[in-house]
């Protein structure tokens, strides 16, 4: 669905922008209110329910045991999945995920893998023939812009969250033993920031308003050691060097505050 | 081969007179609704009963783009439950499946009774069911959340339909079955009414009943109708109240 | 498609139930002309036509070795499908089964399972491991009202008619002997009546044009024994408690009545 | 490891002259046409050739909603060839497979000479073929029902289409293949013709045959559609007559 | 989508014909200029590209290691698939294969199924459990006319220039060696032509133009001792007997002709 | 239990300061491209980049026929990427997956910035990228390709897009990843720029980089593209000089 903003609206936000405002008054880097709880979902194995401002993503994870890639026989196995629900907008409709939604959960998923947030290694069961797959599947129940940050943040929460049973062999059979729940081996917490382009400069954490008015998008994957784990462009405008590199700089300050609403693991 | 070794807590629970989850015959589990929990949707809901947890979203009355979907003199009234891949033991793939196509469209009969379609020619009201976490019972939940949501979203109704189930387990007839009661039970049958009039707007039965048992049951789902009708209007109250 | 009924003839039909009539001169309580055949499909294990009125369909039984479901190793498994065919009616589409064929393989499905027709216990081949799946599908060529009934009716007959292979183990390897056929074995004979509400009347195995313009509807699955193993309101409008009741009781002798069509097992 | 003990009735029949059936070369398997076997379809008709059992449905002429599909200035005919899932050994699934998207096509071009579809622009005629037993041969036995449904719906036409196959089995050149001659032979040409003109609308060919072998086949289910064409008269006047 | 072509075109290309001409200065029983190249796709284990005329096929084969069909259990597997590209023409669309793309993919499938090109029996790597399945991807790339010939042609040709690797069981184990590539076994080397119908007459390898406005087609697949193994007429009016009988007497001629532009195998 | 023994010619290539495939650090892979290449489209190109192999077509300016992707001011740009099933070792299944669409998505996002969409309101453009053989860098080769068959279209640009990966491989910062440093090495980020102004229309990126890896790898692509951009223009000169 199209959706057409009044030029009126457009040219407000960015005049306010050039003028080093922003329509709900926060400053160009700062977010919205963020909320993160844990542990919502007694039937997932892991959960998180996110905001940032009216932004809002449930997600859980679910472990199945079953066979590696052949080409990784030595490792576990995580796929992230997203859903932009019908509920979440009044221009998503039911059905196989579009290319926004695919593009949420792979751009998810390439943050979350190429960090190396959970430690696949140890989620072998027996090698080259089971392993755990870890489904991570978010619900995106309302839609009011910057889903990709909500999705990497919430992720990361709920890995962390997640308790799988322990597996051992006896007799060459594999028990699951689910009185012993352990947690997932989350070894590093990447997270992710984007930027809206708008009259020529960055702000971050897009607001709805804000995304369907903007230029361009820069989201950046930061590790804890502030190197550098996904990128990705998006709008149809493009982008300058200069902003690209002051988006990453921005981003290694501003994920150290995010980090903080983690919880503990 | 794999051996699951279960942790099942309530396996230990099961006594003679009071049910596995310590209830009595007639008591509901507890039931938490809340108004107006979503920025975009034009009205919303959210409820626990028990361990389900449901997320309804209202849009509309509004344009309706699918033309062989039309009605010229009133709107169509469109619902789509749906689990969350993470709502239930085991992960449910994400997409409808028979079981939701089902539900959604008693779910469209149970509510529209209710609703002034005929003010709305050519338009749709969408409601849109989330199950977030499921314990048994989630069709009654979706639509008891629903008729709020709607509520919620202002389009005007004749009255707030609500939804409750009974049953049977353990050769006993009982209020709003819980997971297990309804796996392990033998009948469970969903009922949706008009409070004010009592009237049934939703009525399926799946199990064994003897025309006693049907009819105890179902006064016993008109009354859990009727006390959970009150956390509906307290939902709405507080919400505009 | 939305088919749209001239208010006159809604008024015509309503008036007539008013005054105790219905338009094809039935009485409240009396089906169509009911016919019911089987044996027609020699591929299939176990076929039926039934006709009740114009309404008209085919069902074929086809058992297939399959495994168990994880949570009911020890019982067979029976698989409802129905079609609404394009052949059927003007309004229906070719594709994939929508709400309305939906809706009539599951009540069907659910009153053949909750009254326990079929012995899926005899259905087991080794247990927890391989079990006979009997797919039962409803072919609807004609639709000219009230096709659970009908459903339900042709699907009970289509199963007394059903003949399995025997099979036995010999050196750990299941002999399937097609020389032995052996009778599925039906244990229960449950069938449903479907009311439509309209003037306020209940009348019995509403035809298309009843259903068209009927307030509501309402199907009872009875078993034998008189008990009730199934029920599905449907229509956008309300019934009365006391019209539930009446439908049951009325339902308990019809069912009696309609048993008489079925053939012996 | 799964044994299977069939019981096969047809594998003792194989003589030398005679077919594995009993037919001569030049013999059709026994056949009957009923039209106008349907309450809501337009047109209809039930045909049995041997075992196969076939039923079709027409709609139509009628307004074609998708636009484009639609030609200007004629109507479209639009075929659904379709096998139950009991209509053979083992279980078909349901909905549409590259076999059936084939015949639905080449059914349509077999039977479009024959209707005035000119004197129906921008509109649409809907053949749909149900094919509720199988035994070699269906998609001729479609086409011959078909046009006999398309006649009980008084769909103007020049001629009544007919089909037939013929091909070669145990080294001989055969009419009317069986399933198990299909199976088992080396060539199946199905063809279908008007029968006034003489004028052929489908042919296909899988298998091997030299040019002469070819004539003898075409000759041979020449001559099959005269014969069922026969029978297709009867069914319709048999209606009207 | 439905392509209106003008009757003015229509009739100078029929009158053409009716005067012994055609419209690109072709005799009638004359092929547009023919390329063949095999081996274009180093990654394919066959892969040929042809042109017959502008029409332009890439067809690729995959050998895979699966299981026989279970009444066919000592052959080995041939899969036979076409796409028409979105970017072959205008009308193409994207999506699951059209009745057009079927037709193709099948009639191409039986014309070297039934002439028996490839000596399946040589596929069996472990008779009833483990055979090569052969993969024939044909991707048309540009449509002006004739599909039918050039996937044919082209299919021959890749399926002559594959290559798969050797196979040998070793304790029990298979070996599949990559550094032993033997060649499929291509026994046959079948073809087809086909003609369309215009103003009563045939002529062979119909162009775009052509194929729009013609009667009717028919296509005949020609083995190498001239025998027929497959025949597939199309298009909304019929033929005569002496058309069809003269159609093959033709092809039987020009399959020879066409046969030089295969490679040796 | 199947084994697989491998015949991996490049794993015995790799040594100290040169890569796998012999080539420099900020060294290309041989690259040719070819514009108007195919009769029906209204532009194309073709390109090989090392072994990648990959055709493009446009169609457009043309009409939109789905209504609720129109644009009233402007023209929508709809990329299509597919591979060929025998692009890749393995066969790939045919039809589109998550990979592929989000790959259509960054591509239309990456050329519409070129391209005047403003004076086609309502209308389309499509660009068809089929990739014919995979080895490494093919959303980036396709991008490269897609101008070119843009231009060959005729369509209004402002510039010729062009795009090009530099990564990190072997510890290394290298422009154009081939597939095995791709697959083996630590990063890959592709970019796309507009020549004339510098300015990035794609960039993503995979894998881990330090904020200093992450700006030579930036300026190693660039440049890279700005090698490329000149066969761009040689493709459409010899075409049109």
């Amino acid at each position: 669905m199209v959706t057409i903003i009044p030029e009126i609206i457009r040219e407000s936000i960015t005049n306010l922008v050039k003028n080093g405002e922003r329509s709900d008054g926060r400053a160009f880097y700062e977010y919205r209110g963020i909320s993160l709880e844990t542990g919502v979902i007694e039937k997932a194995e892991g959960s998180a329910r996110v905001k940032i401002g009216n932004t809002q993503i449930m997600i859980g994870t679910k472990p199945q045991i079953g066979e590696p890639f052949p080409d990784t026989p030595n490792v576990g196995v995580l796929m992230t999945n997203s859903e932009l629900l019908p509920m979440a907008a009044p221009d998503f409709e039911p059905g196989p995920p579009d290319e926004r939604s695919v593009e949420l959960s792979r751009v998810t998923d390439r943050c979350i893998r190429e960090a190396g947030v959970v430690d696949l290694d140890k989620l072998v069961i027996i090698e080259g023939e089971k392993v755990w797959m870890i489904f991570l599947d978010l619900h995106v129940l309302d839609y009011d812009g910057n889903l990709i940050d909500a999705a990497v943040l919430g992720s990361i929460a709920a890995l962390i969250n997640t308790k799988i049973p322990e597996t051992r062999i006896e007799d060459g059979e594999i028990i699951v033993d689910h009185e012993k729940m352990i947690s997932l081996p989350v070894k590093e917490k990447a997270l992710m920031t984007t930027f809206a382009k708008i009259g020529g400069e960055l702000i971050v954490d897009p607001s709805l308003e804000e995304e369907q008015i903007m230029d361009a998008r820069i989201s950046i994957g930061i590790r804890e050691d502030g190197s550098i784990c996904a990128m990705q462009k998006g709008g149809a405008n493009p982008l300058t060097k200069e902003e690209v590199i002051m988006a990453i700089s921005k981003s290694q300050e501003i994920t150290k505050e995010l980090r903080e609403h983690l919880p503990k693991n | 081969m794999i051996t699951i070794i279960t942790n099942n807590e309530l396996s230990t629970g099961i006594e003679t007179s009071k049910r596995a989850d310590g209830r009595a015959f007639d008591e509901l589990r507890p039931i938490k609704i809340e108004a107006g929990v979503l920025k975009r949707a034009d009205g919303s809901a959210y409820l626990e009963l028990g361990g389900n947890k449901i997320l309804v979203a209202v849009y509309g009355p509004r344009e309706l783009h699918i033309r062989r979907l039309m009605q010229p003199n009133r709107a169509v009234l469109r619902c789509r439950y749906n689990m969350a891949p993470f709502s239930v033991d085991g992960r449910k793939r994400p997409g409808p499946d028979r079981r939701s196509v089902e539900i959604s469209k008693i779910t469209s009969e149970a509510l529209s009774p209710a609703v002034f379609l005929e003010k709305f020619p050519r338009s749709t009201i969408d409601v849109f069911i989330e199950v977030l976490e499921a314990e048994g019972g989630t069709r009654c939940a979706g639509i008891t959340a629903a008729s709020v949501a709607l509520a919620d979203a202002g389009v005007p109704m004749r009255d707030i339909i609500v939804s409750c189930a009974a049953g049977k387990a353990d050769g006993q007839v009982v209020l709003d079955l819980s997971e297990t009661e309804d796996k392990e039970g033998e009948a469970d049958m969903p009922i949706a009414i008009m409070p004010r009039t009592g009237e049934i707007t939703l009525l399926q039965s799946d199990g064994h009943l003897t025309s006693e048992e049907f009819e105890k049951a179902l006064d016993l789902a008109i009354n859990g109708c009727k006390k959970i009708s009150e956390e509906q209007k307290k939902a709405i109250l507080s919400r505009y109240g």
